[in-house]
């Protein structure tokens, strides 16, 4: 794909950044260098903390200085004959530059478009910055790009709101107000990654069907191997904010050099579950058993206003088992009532009918007292492991509350059983008094899933517990899950929108779509044998390591 | 910037779980509630923040020593004296009635002091517990709690002051009480706000999850989140407070003279601004000295106790 | 949406019930009539008086009458303005506080919000503390201190505005809404700051950011209309509140407002003024604080879709 | 809610446009602060506009209801009564009567009224207005609090208490269209001073009956526009808690002597807003002035400061049912011990007079005997005579005050010469002024600041009050004696000499129990503009608008 007679865009020399605080300093990117021309795709993988991102946003001069100091460096930008050094331009050159030669489409579309500015606005901006149009040409040119990113009706989508647009669509949006000034380079942060899978397959079409029809340099940073898979020409992998390897992407992909790179890719969950783990005990009844479970919301019940628009059913007549240590995979899109339907199993959500028994026990009927026993039985991880813990607590706190609350340990005795369980899920005992802000994103699940097996539950509800993290701290979570389900004789119910790590872990799989059960069987049956039509739409979207 | 994590991740380096030897855990015992004792290291990195505690803990006491460390009584006149500008007898000067100033600056002290801190503190608890309460019950009893709130704000408080003067008579204690229920009907609206957003996340969830109680979830989870807003708000509402208190003293609830408060002594010399302005700078200089301490006192307070504000 | 202002208003009828009924028994209960002077007042004519305004009737009576004037929207004579009804004293007298309170929160938002945005481009710098100390003075100097401050200066000795007065003199009006803005603008310019400090670290700004525009424009196209919505939260009841606490100002500068009555009400004991103003106050609490929450629905376009949808 | 509409109404793809709307308020504010030129001193002289301080807003404008000095300020200008007064020496000058005529017993006065004499409407001003209007003015429902003033009139108490049904037995009667008999019920000496109260106005009959019953309170016929009056000037505007505007009237009987144009009264509440506005040129004349600001003035502008003696007097009751308090010997002591010179100079600081009488010296010609001097060692012996020696053992007692900052500081000065001289405790107690006459009235209270204002140049207005069943006692004191001397004995003295002797037996009676500590007699505190002409001071602090003008020379 990439001759090398076609012009260079942009071409990075020996980039060197490094934060200071008052802690000290750390090098967030250590003498990169890269180049990517007209028409070719470059892709610059790396887990967080790599410094991708920031390699390419402080080309921009969107990185805050302080705390950011570029030490060295030289960015060639080549644009209508001229070359400019980014990183010795002045701040009004660059803007200049910025939104007109060089556009950037970021990670996430629901917080990247401005809530309270329509669509139309947002997009007509660049237009009116920097190629003067009047606010009816600009307006045209982006019923244009509306339409050519493939939304319909783009004459009323003009005047619409951000919210009242999919997180694909609004990707489209993004993509659309990216390329309105004709850019020549086009830097693409993580732009699929919280996508829908069938979303992120047409959402990449679309990406790699406009840079060569208008044969741009386009720049796609991600941490997702399969995804690069599908887009790039070139890759460049970082780690530690170096380039370890860069090549042709398929000689990267088939025969990687680096260790790093070698790590990653065996990191992609690929494959059936490894045998090891399947103890799934058939004969006895059934841990948990639901039938005909109905979740509704009344929607805008919360806050003090009361009028509430036409109810929700989120989760739609649901039937199924869970047995003894068996791990219960549930695979939907977002939006399918996956996550209802979690919440509603272990009662964080009332549902409006239908049966949950535990055991026999008859839960749906219990109030909050009734059900505190019954807590330690039973217990979630949430996705967010930002959001699922106390900014407010350390580690001894969050994990020595539940043992504490269940009577299961004394003030006295507890910090043993907290240091029992930091030894389980994987952290280090000095890590005790640090608050969760302190932790990695992996370190955090850790720690909630350490609260999670705390009072020794027989049932986990886990809510997309990877699907936040890196891929190589995804491949030891999921181990670390796995090992844990071993050792504590645990089941589970892992709920994901992501096939392939399903497929790792599940016995069995569950399909929900639109608040309904469609299709469940054994995993690697289902697998190789999907019937439902929507099934298959799913799996055919997942990006393969080897379909480039 | 959240995308932009500028620290290398650790993940890599520690993927296997690092054993400590045994012994060395015991470094880690839990002693009371550790985000307290934390905030306290933290606020001491912060020089401004700290120069507001010193301030204000050296004002406390001061207030405290006033008796033993004043050459005049609060209540001693010189008639014939009279208003006189600031002396080497009589450092800040003399008032009308030929008190010395920083005498009564230094009783009053005492009074705003405790009416400021005493009165917020009843307006926090009230404030914080009722906020907390209606925001995480949510629906109708929040419904119904916030209608109470709305009741009492459009009551007429002058009513309710000359009542609570004739019913009780004069009484200091009750003045707090007075002042504190008014001023937590605010304090109610921000904590019921900022718990009506924290009920939403997952922490919460999780909490709920393990099997506690509503009032493990007020108490644990919901207030020590809600700390941030509703200190900026004591810091404002202090000398709110002691503003107040002149205003309750000179319609006959609160103090009565000879004593003063800060309140009162810059009430009475705005009456006098031009004749003789040292009776109104110095006690206006006592309480904004006290509110700018306050206030860098109150954000550090407030950064010190939200872990994730220590970036560095 | 109109169901939900159905249904906000018709909770108000029973807060408003309720405050009128607490409000009715107590004026009745503090002690001095309405017609209690400084010289006894004989007997008959006491009596007479009684008679007139039906006092000598059972209180209960009485109560219901005046809910069954009200209802006709009829608040009754006043006793110490004998020659004036209730309706008309607050139609004469609202429209100079409105426009006071109108005017003082326009100098409370301009200088507020200009502080809080400027503090928020570089929080812990001096363009953080400078603008934002400014804004604390306006805690430190209650109105009844800055009022005579500011006559003093700009009236007395600069001779630049009027002394006081309210549409006598050109530029009458400035001094007073400046006094009244102090106390709000520290609020606003705290709450600004927080809302911009908030929106500023969103990836939206970022987005804009990456399209080229110059800073000033990122500010107050995306950033702005974020940041100050909590501001927007803040005004609804801060008006409601700032006309009912105009009185100082009213006072000080002569002015012929409603917040003058409302607190001289209670000490003349004139019962149907108390009532007046204290059912009219309660009302536009009650108002403001659904205007306020109208308005952060309709800046907030999700919010705004939900309501639409979900009401008419 | 103007500043939400913008908002509300904007293009919702647009930016909120609050804040260029904001910013046009903010200028139409500062454009109006352009073109500040000559104050109101300056205009005023020009137009003849005199611009007056009248403390606070009217209750009302109607002669039979109001009860106070702003009112009273107000109605001289639009109404007048039978008699005026030389505001030099307070005698009676001619009014609506352009002479009257005084029976040898001093029972029977016969009016005559001016034949000129007009309503603002052109209607004539006659003896059956005068007859009607205190018919009015008697109505028990109209509720008039100072119906008392006419009680001299032979049967007018019954009337006004309704114990007399039948208004033709109440001594007033018109004679002819011009010519106005009243009979009275004793000889009173002072019943001309009376004459000149707003309470014995005439009103408008026809005006009144148009806006509702005569004995309905604040009907609207008091408004500009309704109001009909008989005075100098013509009620012009009147904008609640704003201004009260008074125009020159035409038909006015010495229309041609009136020189004002008009008067502007403004409601200064606020002593020291007041005292700015003058100084900003904004009045000409303040009701007042606060105390620090006198020396001020006597030494930049002492020509602005008028300060002159006023008929009343400051003192504090004392309840003399309260058991310490019975003693006679702890009330003079606590009395003696009051530097009050000192209190003067550094408290109230307007030259006020020592007080050792209630009625204020020279009343009229009537100067009581002081009563006590000031003797701390007389003071300390009689509280040791009483069983407190140096004070020991004295029980707590409260001295209250109404809330007010002049109050406060006398108390506080008077509590620490108490401590000083006698060695006793006193603490301090302030209520809200309707809590006050509620304790004051009920009795709930030891010792109570007060003060009285005299209604009419008579010590007759100061003694009336400490009879026994006195409305205004409150003190619990009484005595036979005292009550004959004012009741009896002083109403059927021939002459004024005889009649001032039972007053100074009886007020030596009174200040020898002392249930009340005088303190000073009031001085009546000014700012008056030196354009001001015609505004002699006197001791009633009355004005004669109609030889009032402004002048520069």
């Amino acid at each position: 794909m990439s001759e090398k007679t076609q012009e260079s865009v942009l071409r990075v020399d020996d980039l060197s950044i490094r934060f200071k605080t008052r802690n000290g300093s750390s090098q967030a990117v250590d003498s990169v260098s890269f180049e990517v021309a007209r028409g070719e795709t470059l892709a610059i993988v790396g887990e967080s903390g790599s410094g991708k991102s920031v390699t390419c946003y402080s080309l921009l001069g969107l990185i805050p200085q302080p705390p950011g100091v570029i030490e060295s460096g030289v960015a060639q930008f080549a644009s209508q004959g001229q070359q400019r050094d980014l990183l010795r331009s002045d701040k009004q050159t660059l803007r200049s530059l910025l939104g007109d030669k060089i556009a950037v489409i970021f990670q996430d579309p629901m917080t990247c478009l401005n809530p309270y500015l329509t669509i139309g606005e947002q997009l007509v901006e660049p237009l009116r910055q920097h190629k003067n149009k009047s606010r009816e040409q600009a307006r045209q040119r982006a019923i244009e790009l509306i339409e050519e990113v493939g939304i319909n009706n783009a004459k009323m989508r003009f005047a619409s709101y951000p919210h009242e647009f999919s997180g694909g669509m609004r990707q489209r949006v993004m993509i659309a107000m990216a390329l309105i000034t004709e850019p020549e380079l086009l830097i693409a942060d993580e732009p699929t990654t919280a996508l829908d899978v069938t979303i992120q397959a047409q959402i990449l079409d679309l990406l790699d069907e406009l840079k060569k029809r208008r044969n741009i340099a386009l720049i796609f940073i991600s941490h997702d191997l399969s995804v690069v898979a599908s887009i790039a020409d070139r890759v460049a992998v970082m780690r530690a904010g170096e380039i370890v390897e860069t090549g042709e992407a398929q000689q990267i992909f088939k025969q990687p050099q680096h260790p790093y790179t070698q790590q990653l890719l065996a990191s992609v969950p690929s494959g059936p579950k490894p045998a090891q783990s399947s103890q799934v005990d058939p004969q006895t009844q059934p841990l948990l058993k639901v039938e005909h479970l109905q979740t509704v919301f009344e929607q805008g019940k919360a806050g003090l206003f009361a009028a509430s628009p036409a109810p929700t059913i989120a989760v739609n007549d649901v039937s199924f088992e869970l047995r003894h240590h068996e791990i219960l995979g549930l695979v939907g899109e977002s939006g399918s009532g996956k996550s209802t339907l979690g919440r509603s199993l272990i009662q964080l959500i009332k549902p409006t009918a239908g049966s949950v028994q535990l055991d026999g026990q008859e839960l749906t009927q219990l109030n909050p007292k009734q059900l505190k026993p019954l807590r330690q039985r039973m217990q979630m991880i949430f996705q967010d492991p930002y959001a699922s813990l106390n900014p407010r607590m350390t580690v001894f706190d969050t994990l020595a509350e539940p043992l504490l609350y269940h009577r299961l340990a004394t003030r006295k005795n507890v910090t043993p059983q907290v240091l029992a369980l930091m030894d389980d899920v994987g952290l280090a005992h000095a890590d005790i008094r640090k608050y969760p802000h302190e932790f990695s994103g992996g370190q955090r699940q850790r720690i909630a899933i350490g609260r999670a097996i705390a009072t020794k539950p027989e049932l986990i509800v886990a809510d997309e517990p990877v699907s936040a993290l890196d891929v190589t701290i995804q491949a030891q979570i999921l181990d670390l899950i796995l090992s844990l389900v071993n050792k504590h004789n645990l089941s589970m119910l892992f709920i994901s929108h992501d096939l392939s790590v399903v497929r790792y872990i599940a016995d069995r799989v569950l399909v929900m779509h639109q608040g309904k059960l469609i299709e469940s069987g054994d995993t690697e049956t289902l697998w190789a044998n999907p019937s439902e039509a929507y099934t298959q739409t799913l799996f055919a979207a997942v990006p393969q390591l080897g379909s480039h | 910037m959240s995308s932009l994590d500028q620290n290398n991740s650790p993940e890599i380096n520690s993927t296997k779980p690092n054993h400590i030897n045994p012994s060395k855990s015991s470094a880690f015992e839990e002693k009371g509630s550790s985000l307290w004792r934390d905030a306290w290291h933290r606020l001491q990195k912060n020089k401004m923040a700290l120069l507001g505690l010193v301030v204000m803990v050296t004002m406390c006491i001061v207030a405290l020593l006033t008796p033993w460390i004043t050459v005049y009584g609060y209540e001693e006149q010189n008639l014939v004296l009279g208003a006189s500008p600031p002396s080497a007898a009589h450092w800040l000067g003399t008032d009308t009635l030929g008190r010395d100033l920083l005498t009564r600056i230094l009783y009053g002290s005492r009074i705003s002091l405790a009416v400021g801190f005493i009165a917020t503190a009843v307006a926090l608890l009230i404030g914080v517990i009722y906020g907390t309460v209606a925001g995480y019950m949510g629906g109708r009893v929040d419904a119904a709690m916030m209608r109470l709130v709305d009741i009492l704000y459009a009551l007429p408080f002058m009513i309710f002051i000359i009542l609570l003067m004739v019913i009780f008579g004069r009484n200091i204690f009750l003045l707090f009480l007075a002042i504190g229920a008014v001023e937590w009907l605010t304090m109610a609206r921000i904590v019921r706000g900022q718990v009506q957003s924290l009920r939403q996340q997952e922490f919460v969830e999780a909490a709920v999850s393990i099997g506690l109680g509503p009032w493990a979830i007020i108490r644990r989870h919901l207030i020590p989140n809600t700390l941030g807003p509703v200190i900026v708000y004591t810091t404002l509402t202090i000398p709110n407070v002691m503003l107040l208190e002149s205003f309750l003293s000179f319609l006959g609830l609160g103090i009565q003279p000879p004593q003063s408060s800060w309140g009162l002594l810059i009430s009475y010399g705005v009456e006098t601004m031009e004749e003789y302005p040292w009776l109104l700078i110095f006690p206006g200089l006592a309480l904004s000295l006290t509110l700018f301490a306050l206030n860098f006192l109150g954000d550090g307070l407030r950064d010190a106790l939200d872990p994730r504000a220590a970036k560095d | 949406m109109a169901r939900f202002i159905l249904i906000r208003l018709l909770q108000a009828i029973p807060v408003l019930l309720v405050v009128i009924t607490v409000t009715f028994f107590l004026v009745r209960l503090a002690p001095g009539g309405p017609f209690s002077a400084e010289k006894a007042v004989p007997a008959e004519v006491l009596k007479a008086l009684e008679a007139r305004y039906h006092l000598d009737q059972p209180v209960i009576n009485q109560y219901f009458s005046y809910l069954g004037d009200l209802a006709r929207g009829d608040f009754g004579p006043s006793f110490k303005y004998p020659g004036r009804s209730v309706n008309e004293m607050i139609a004469a007298g609202l429209p100079a506080t409105a426009e006071l309170g109108l005017y003082a929160m326009c100098f409370a938002l301009l200088i507020g919000a200009s502080a809080g945005v400027i503090a928020a481009l570089k929080p812990n710098s001096a363009q953080d503390y400078i603008p934002m100390s400014t804004a604390m003075l306006g805690i430190c100097l209650p109105s009844f201190l800055l009022g005579p401050l500011l006559m003093l200066i700009f009236g007395v000795w600069l001779e630049w505005v009027p002394v006081s007065g309210w549409g006598d003199i050109p530029g009458d009006k400035i001094l007073p809404a400046l006094t009244l803005a102090s106390g709000y603008t520290a609020y606003i310019a705290r709450l600004s700051r927080g809302g911009m400090l908030e929106v500023m670290s969103q990836d939206y700004i970022r987005t804009a950011r990456a399209k080229g525009l110059p800073e000033w424009k990122v500010v107050l196209k995306h950033g702005l209309r974020g940041g100050m919505i909590p501001v927007i939260a803040f005004i609804g009841p801060a008006f409601a509140g700032l006309l009912s606490g105009s009185f100082v100002v009213e006072t000080i500068f002569q002015i012929p407002g409603l917040g003058r009555f409302y607190v001289q009400a209670a000490f003349n004991r004139d019962y149907t003024m108390i009532m007046g103003t204290t059912v009219l106050f309660a009302t536009l609490i009650i108002l403001f604080n659904l205007l306020a929450d109208i308005v952060a629905v309709w800046l907030n376009p999700r919010l705004r879709d939900l309501y639409r949808s979900g009401g008419a | 809610m103007a500043p939400c509409s913008p908002l509300l109404t904007s293009d919702p793809s647009r930016p909120p446009r609050f804040l260029p709307a904001l910013f046009c308020i903010i200028n139409c504010l500062l454009l109006f602060a352009c073109g500040n030129g000559e104050n109101n001193v300056t205009s005023g002289l020009a137009s003849q506009t005199l611009h007056w301080g009248n403390g606070a807003e009217p209750q009302e404008l109607d002669p039979h209801i109001v009860t106070g000095l702003p009112e009273h300020h107000i109605i001289v200008g639009l109404l007048e009564g039978l008699v005026l007064k030389d505001p030099a020496t307070l005698e009676p000058i001619p009014g609506m009567a352009e002479s009257w005529d005084i029976s040898d017993d001093g029972k029977t006065y016969t009016f005559h009224i001016r034949a000129n004499a007009r309503w603002s409407n052109g209607d004539p001003v006659t003896s059956a207005d005068f007859v009607w209007s205190w018919w009015r003015a008697l109505q028990p429902a109209l509720g008039n609090l100072y119906a008392y003033m006419y009680y001299p009139i032979k049967n007018a108490e019954a009337y006004a208490t309704g114990k007399l049904d039948d208004f033709s037995e109440v001594g007033v009667k018109a004679i002819d269209t011009k010519t106005l008999e009243v009979i009275l019920a004793n000889p009173t000496p002072y019943f001309l001073q009376l004459l000149d109260h707003y309470s014995m106005f005439p009103v408008h009959r026809a005006t009144i009956e148009k806006f509702g019953d005569p004995s309905e309170r604040g009907t609207r016929w008091t408004r500009a526009g309704n109001f009909v009056g008989n005075g100098p000037f013509i009620l012009k505007q009147w904008d609640l808690n704003r201004l009260v505007m008074i125009e020159k009237s035409p038909t006015y009987y010495d229309a041609d002597k009136v020189r004002l144009n008009a008067i502007r009264f403004y409601p200064t509440e606020n002593v020291s807003t007041e005292e700015r506005m003058f100084r900003a040129g904004q009045l000409h004349v303040t009701g007042s002035l606060p105390a620090d600001k006198i020396a001020v003035y006597k030494k930049t502008n002492p020509q602005a400061l008028r300060i002159s003696p006023y008929l009343g007097t400051y003192f504090y009751r004392i309840n003399t049912t309260v058991e310490h308090l019975t003693d006679k010997r702890i009330r003079r002591a606590l009395a003696m011990a009051i530097n009050r010179q000192q209190i003067i100079d550094t408290v109230t600081k307007g030259e006020q007079m020592p007080a050792f009488t209630f009625t204020p010296p020279n009343t009229l010609g009537y100067t009581a005997e002081n009563g006590f001097a000031e003797d701390l060692e007389t003071a300390k012996a009689l509280l040791a005579e009483a069983g407190y020696a140096n004070g020991e053992g004295f029980p707590p007692t409260e001295l209250l005050y109404n809330s007010s900052e002049g109050h406060r500081k006398l108390a506080v000065a008077i509590q620490q010469m108490w401590k000083k001289h006698l060695n006793i405790d006193i603490s301090l107690n302030n209520q809200d002024w309707k809590v006050y006459l509620d304790s004051v009235t009920t009795g709930n209270y030891q010792i109570a600041r007060a003060g009285w204002i005299g209604d009419y140049v008579d010590p007759n207005t100061f003694l009336d009050m400490w009879l026994t069943d006195g409305g205004n006692n409150s003190t619990g004191w009484h005595n036979d004696e005292y009550d004959r001397l004012i009741s009896e004995a002083a109403p059927r003295a021939k002459e004024r000499t005889q009649r001032y002797a039972h007053f100074r037996r009886a007020e030596a009676l009174l200040l020898d129990a002392m249930p009340i500590i005088p303190i000073y007699t009031y001085n009546s505190i000014h700012l008056v503009h030196p354009n001001v002409k015609g505004l002699p001071s006197n001791i009633l602090d009355y004005a004669l608008y109609k030889q009032m003008y402004l002048s520069e020379e």
